[in-house]
């Protein structure tokens, strides 16, 4: 009998780690039958170009969600990232670089202090850092496009390995990499998923909640910030409003892969599958020419039905 | 006492994911009789009860009350059939006021529509008054301890008028006073004609109060039998298979070493007023009190988990800040807290990850976590405390009550602290693991650490105490040997009749 | 496939299709088309958001398209993966949003920094007739704070009163293009500037003047100050044959010319590198039978 | 001993639920002695009308906040409405009024059974259903605004009693009348709270859960739509995007109002005075004429600042 407890166990944990990995596949299959042009290699890298500044970002998110939060400051931060890489670029590119991220840890700092020094719920703290961030990025540009990007940077988001594989996508693929052993072997990232299941235990079990939580935040906007570098290096521009909507995006990213809203139960391999679950979805839309309105339709039910066939999954323990 | 049968249930089953929680379980009440329901942790107790108020839905099998085959809905069809029921674990919504906790889901109402605060007022002060507990009804509860809590949790109950009325552990964080008035109250009913269901895991009480004892064991009924047929002994053997030998365990042999903590005048408005107390190497201190003396606070005033204002702590002779729990940790000092739930352990974790929550230093290469190392370090400790889990994999959340106590244990002991403190160590654990823990607990001041044990349980206290300090009302008021100490002059320095 | 060669295939990516501009010129485009039965339009959408916008393009390219129309969100930010088009032979041209400086073989758009010019000159000539000399105080309503539509629609008009040193703007507020911010905004506007105190009101689109339409007739002070909208949708047009508004400029989508020079490329015609076409200026002298530019 | 605490225990509850109107006193003199025209009544009369019509939706979120949950959706649902009443105008405008109604609770019927049956998260349900309902809304439409309103509603959004206060301020006040009395004298209100401050407490009191989840999300929708009415009758036109944005206003509102997003504590009052605040504080930017990307700025802080002023209160008494 006790053999059976593990083994049902095991299955069980299995799907809920795995079971959106099933969608993913599904939907694979589809688009492959349905468009001719889906499983050609060009458009199969191409759709890992277009998911990796939100997969970045969301990863990033993926942090603050597992710690019960939330941060609605990421396109803000990611624009002002820009901004900041496009502003500078006179001053070469690591110059550029270091201040672009500077500035993007010292906002998740901000944005970590109010939270846990302040004791502001992360919804309304970032929903306040996200009008505010902009509105500096605005005073900051005079509201225009800033042209232009250090030499030296552009591979971040132009360039190629081997002529054919998007650095961009290399990018996302080591951040998901790194954020994946944080997450799992290392104090940090336990600690993460402990404050995020229980805080108060967690603060009982000698944990800095307060240090730990500020980390998440400055890891979200950190990774917000460092794909705003790869996004300016890409389009060859800084603009104020370039991240708008990307918050949205990114959290349901992260939910479509699994983490709980709740916080303390998820991880990256869920946010990297949701990322391309939806990066595939809208690939897809535009391959067999479905029209903008109705396109809205579908995604906004595909959300919906991701969440829902997981929600179906895990119910069928109780 | 009528003979006539009030509740039958028969052949319940109830599957979790890998855990068959009831098997084929048959059991049934006569009106008007205190029926006890005992089991070891995990034995299945709060499940069946739970299957019997419709919180969950079994499997397969029936439930007859009253003659009639009740149908399975939910918990509103249940209280309305009129079984009433205290959960274990606490089930009042913080932020509401205590007359809306105990009317939650039935509150009268005036002209049918809009809700009678007045008449629910004048209700729930009649009903506390009934308990002995003079409270302002217009408390919020979260404002309230642990034990009032409780009390309003049966408050609750009784307000509900049923025929049938389950207690699921409700002594379990009341002290003697309380519990005195509890079986007042499960007197009057019974003599009314009320028929009650009673779990608990302090057997004494089942004599004291109960009148049939039917034992589960691994999810299947053992047997019922009258109480007048049984002693402890028996009692023990239908729940564990065997009789068990010395329940506490025997004192020290080792004399008590140094002094290893002082705390001198610690002070915190309304809880701690001036509290000084010192304990040595190699002892088991044990401290009482009524609910609500402070004992909770004055273990977290110790292990940094709450501010103080004024006094000093010495370790070792040292003075020390303490002002986080990181710090207590860090010299040493854990604190397995009263409320697991809340508290002590991390639900969605894993039994693994939260036994090594407090050590992963120790399994950290390169600054990566071992898995390997992390597996056997759990795995030691489930073994060591016996701790009931499918794997140190599963979800702790999924262990029963007891078994999710022993996984706190196993959070302190793997940090192998100097001084362990103990607020409620056995609460809601069954005698088997109890004596284990005991055991336990001795080995680990026999090896030169500081135990330091808050306990409601007098026989308990003075069982397994070296020496036992009293508290009321924020002080502390008593301190005894543990060959001087009775029930008597704890209970006279707990009421706070002796200064 | 089995259409072979022939068959055409007309791509259209547009920033978003959340609004009627947007929509009318998509619906020009396909309509156009119709007369062709070897073309297909594909069209992409945006979503206001100019990395879509980018993968959008790259997921046409992957089907294969012989022309690219663009009609431009965040401007700069396409330039990248318009060299990239380029690059692959494929050629493009915008339509309704130029951006400077890409190897578009055409563009056919309105020209918000002009009609701003040409809103400005039509301000001067209002006050100078009003008051006899050129003076007066004047309220701007922009769109979203920063967005270049806005930016560019109000620093033409900038360009043009500034010089003149008797105008005041008393007041340049942001109601984010939206009709319900426009009405608050104005309100408080109105408040903050007494009855005989304002002239002229410029809105940087039309549901932002439909909405200063609305607050200053609550107010009742429409016979104060004129209105001004910059789109020609057929609200705007209702209200200045309704008197309530003084005059718009319409931004037409140029979605049937941008497929008529679209045909041309393709044909191999020669054509021109810039194509603008007239703004109508619609006031109450000529409102009668005009159409709405969407 | 007795009588002190529950001398302390009045103090701490009066400040709990008038903190923020204290801010809102403060706020008012401030706007009063730097902007002369602040206390015009005909202004005070405006600002009451500005924020009727956030302040409704406001009210319809601090319901879905109140049970733990969030309503994302309101924006659009809000516009599908004003889009009912202006494509059905020629029906007349009881049917008009009845079928924008009707949608907008059927909308909250469909989250609130999303989030009920389908356990699905509150903010990711809502998320969904927030992207499908903006395209039905634009698919409906073809994305052009609808002009007109039905004859005889128009009252709703352009009248005034006595020719000075505006319906729209009266249909606020009364709806935040109504909601409050439903909130702390119904016993729905009170399960609302008890839901939203322990779920599996109030299943096991007999509270049917579910049921009183998805009433939330339909008094949410349904006011949304309700709201939407009153706007579609005040600019005379229906939009699939007329809501954009709202749902973070009203989200502000409500926390900046002290309603915890936690869920279980928190009410009407508070959201009404929150809706105000903002409110006054665009007519006053407006007023001084503050430029737009400054406002930005100062209006992130407020949020901020507000909810950091009500943390720091209640941290006092700990
Ligand atoms: N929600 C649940 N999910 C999974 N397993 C559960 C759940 N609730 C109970 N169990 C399992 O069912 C079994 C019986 O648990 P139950 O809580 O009924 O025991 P109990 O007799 O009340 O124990 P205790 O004395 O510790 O309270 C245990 O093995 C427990 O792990
Ligand atoms: N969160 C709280 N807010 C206000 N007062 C509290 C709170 N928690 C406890 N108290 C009060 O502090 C005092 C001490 O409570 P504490 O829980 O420490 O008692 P205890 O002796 O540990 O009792 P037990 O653990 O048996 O409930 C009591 O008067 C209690 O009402
Ligand atoms: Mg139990
Ligand atoms: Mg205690």
């Amino acid at each position: 009998m006790s053999d059976l407890k593990i083994s049902k166990f095991n299955r069980h944990h299995f799907m809920e780690n795995y079971g959106m990995l099933f969608v993913l596949v599904i939907l694979f299959i589809v688009c492959a039958i349905v468009s001719p042009y889906f499983l050609k290699v060009e458009n199969l890298l191409n759709i890992t170009r277009q998911v990796s500044v939100i997969g970045i970002v969301s990863i990033g998110m993926t942090f603050t969600i597992l710690t019960g939060g939330i941060d609605l400051s990421v396109g803000p931060v990611l624009a002002f990232s820009t901004l900041m890489i496009a502003g500078f670029k006179d001053y070469g590119a690591i110059p550029a670089f270091l201040l672009a991220m500077a500035m993007s840890l010292l906002f998740g700092l901000v944005t970590g202090t109010l939270i846990t020094k302040g004791k502001i719920q992360p919804f309304i703290a970032t929903l306040g850092m996200m009008t505010t961030v902009v509105g500096i990025g605005l005073t900051y540009s005079h509201g225009h496009p800033i042209i232009g990007t250090p030499d030296g940077l552009s591979f971040l988001g132009q360039g190629k390995l081997f002529n054919t594989i998007p650095v961009q996508t290399i990018l996302f693929a080591l951040t998901a990499l790194a954020a994946s052993i944080l997450l799992n072997r290392t104090r940090l990232g336990r600690y993460i998923y402990a404050v995020g299941g229980n805080e108060e235990g967690s603060r009982l079990s000698g944990i800095r909640v307060d240090r730990i939580k500020t980390s998440a935040y400055v890891i979200s906007s950190g990774l917000a910030g460092f794909a705003g570098i790869i996004m300016a290096n890409h389009l060859n521009v800084g603009e104020a409003n370039l991240g708008s909507g990307m918050e949205l995006d990114a959290i349901a990213s992260v939910a479509v892969g699994g983490t709980s809203l709740a916080g303390g139960r998820g991880g990256v391999v869920g946010t990297v599958i949701g990322v391309i679950i939806i990066g595939i979805l809208n690939n897809f839309l535009n391959l067999i020419n479905v029209p903008g309105y109705t396109q809205k339709i579908v995604k906004g039910a595909i959300i919906i039905i991701a969440v829902l066939a997981q929600s179906m999954q895990s119910n069928r323990k109780k | 006492m009528s003979d006539q049968t009030i509740l039958q249930m028969k052949n319940i089953e109830k599957l979790f994911p890998g855990v068959k929680a009831l098997d084929n379980v048959t059991f049934s009440c006569r009106k008007g009789e205190v029926h006890a329901l005992l089991g070891e942790n995990g034995a299945g107790k709060s499940t069946l009860m739970k299957v019997l108020s419709s919180a969950y839905q079994p499997n397969a099998g029936e439930i007859w009350f009253k003659g009639e085959l009740f149908r399975h809905t939910d918990p509103i069809a249940a209280q309305k059939a009129g079984i009433g029921i205290i959960y274990q674990e606490f089930n009042l919504v913080p932020y509401m006021t205590v007359v809306e906790n105990i009317f939650l889901g039935r509150e009268p109402l005036m002209n049918g529509r809009l809700i009678d605060y007045k008449s629910m007022r004048k209700e729930a002060k009649k009903l506390l008054n009934g308990l002995g507990l003079d409270l302002n009804v217009n408390l919020k509860v979260q404002n309230l301890s642990v034990a009032q809590q409780q009390m309003i949790e049966i408050a609750k109950a009784l307000s509900m008028n049923a025929e049938l009325i389950v207690m699921d552990e409700p002594t379990a964080t009341l002290t003697d006073r309380e519990i005195d008035f509890l079986f007042g109250t499960i007197r009057s009913l019974k003599e009314s004609g009320k028929t009650i269901i009673y779990i608990s895991h302090r057997l004494e009480e089942i004599f004291e109060v109960c009148d049939r004892v039917t034992v589960l064991k691994d999810g299947k009924t053992v047997g019922t039998e009258d109480v007048s047929n049984l002693d402890k002994d028996k009692m023990i053997k239908m729940m564990v298979g065997r009789t068990l030998g010395e329940y506490y365990p025997e004192r020290a042999h080792v004399k008590r070493g140094g002094k290893v903590l002082d705390v001198r005048n610690i002070k915190r408005s309304g809880v701690l007023d001036n509290v000084s107390f010192e304990a040595y190497e190699g002892e088991i201190l044990g401290i009482s009190g009524l609910v609500g003396a402070g004992r909770t606070e004055l273990a977290r005033a110790v292990f940094g988990a709450d501010h103080i204002e004024d006094g000093k702590i010495y370790l070792d002779g040292d003075e020390v800040k303490i002002n986080e729990p990181l710090k207590a940790i860090k010299m040493n000092i854990g604190f397995a807290t009263e409320d697991r739930k809340q508290q002590g352990l991390i639900l969605g974790l894993s039994v693994k990850k939260n036994i090594s929550l407090t050590v992963l230093d120790t399994i950290l290469k390169g600054g990566l976590i071992q898995p390997k190392q992390e597996k056997e370090l759990a795995e030691r400790y489930v073994e060591i405390l016996k701790i009931a889990t499918p794997g140190v994999d599963a979800p702790v959340s999924g262990l029963s009550g007891g078994n999710q106590q022993k996984v706190v244990l196993a959070k302190w002991l793997a940090k192998d602290c100097k001084i362990i403190i103990l607020d409620e160590p056995t609460r809601g654990i069954d005698v088997g693991a109890k004596a284990e823990i005991y055991n336990l607990m001795r080995k680990l001041a026999d090896q030169g650490k500081v135990i330091i044990m808050i306990s409601s349980e007098l026989p308990e206290i003075i069982g397994v105490s070296d020496r036992i300090l009293v508290m009321h009302s924020g002080k502390i008021t008593g301190e005894f040997k543990a060959e001087e100490a009775t029930e008597e002059k704890i209970m006279k320095c707990a009421t706070g009749e002796v200064a | 496939q089995q259409e072979g060669d022939d068959k055409i295939i007309i791509g259209l990516s547009q920033e978003s299709l959340d609004h009627p501009f947007m929509i009318t010129q998509r619906d020009q485009v396909l309509e156009a088309a119709e007369a062709y039965p070897n073309i297909e339009v594909i069209a992409t959408d945006g979503q206001g958001s100019v990395v879509t916008q980018v993968a959008g393009i790259e997921d046409m390219l992957i089907k294969g398209i012989d022309i690219l129309l663009v009609q431009a969100a965040k401007a700069e930010g396409l330039k990248q993966e318009l060299k990239k088009v380029h690059e692959k032979g494929i050629p493009f041209m915008f339509v309704g949003k130029p951006i400077m400086g890409t190897d578009a073989i055409t563009m056919v758009s309105m020209d918000n920094y002009l009609i701003g010019t040409e809103i400005g000159d039509y301000v001067v000539e209002h006050l100078k007739t009003k008051h006899g000399s050129v003076k007066g105080n004047v309220v701007v309503i922009e769109g979203i704070p920063g967005d270049e539509t806005s930016v560019n629609r109000i620093g033409g008009f900038h360009e043009v009163i500034d010089k003149e040193s008797g105008i005041k703007v008393v007041a340049q507020q942001p109601a984010d293009y939206r009709r319900p911010q426009a009405v608050s905004v104005m309100q408080n506007v109105l408040q903050a500037n007494p009855a005989g105190t304002l002239d002229v009101v410029f809105a940087a689109n039309g549901e932002m003047a439909l909405g200063a339409v609305q607050a200053v007739k609550d107010a009742g002070r429409l016979d104060e100050v004129i209105i001004i909208g910059l789109d020609g949708q057929q609200e705007e047009l209702d209200a200045i044959a309704a008197g309530e508004m003084s005059a718009t400029w319409t931004y037409e989508p140029c979605g049937t010319q941008g497929f008529e020079l679209a045909m041309k490329i393709l044909d191999g015609e020669a054509v021109d590198k810039m194509v603008i076409p007239a703004s109508r200026k619609i006031t109450i002298d000529n409102v009668a039978g005009q159409k709405p530019a969407f």
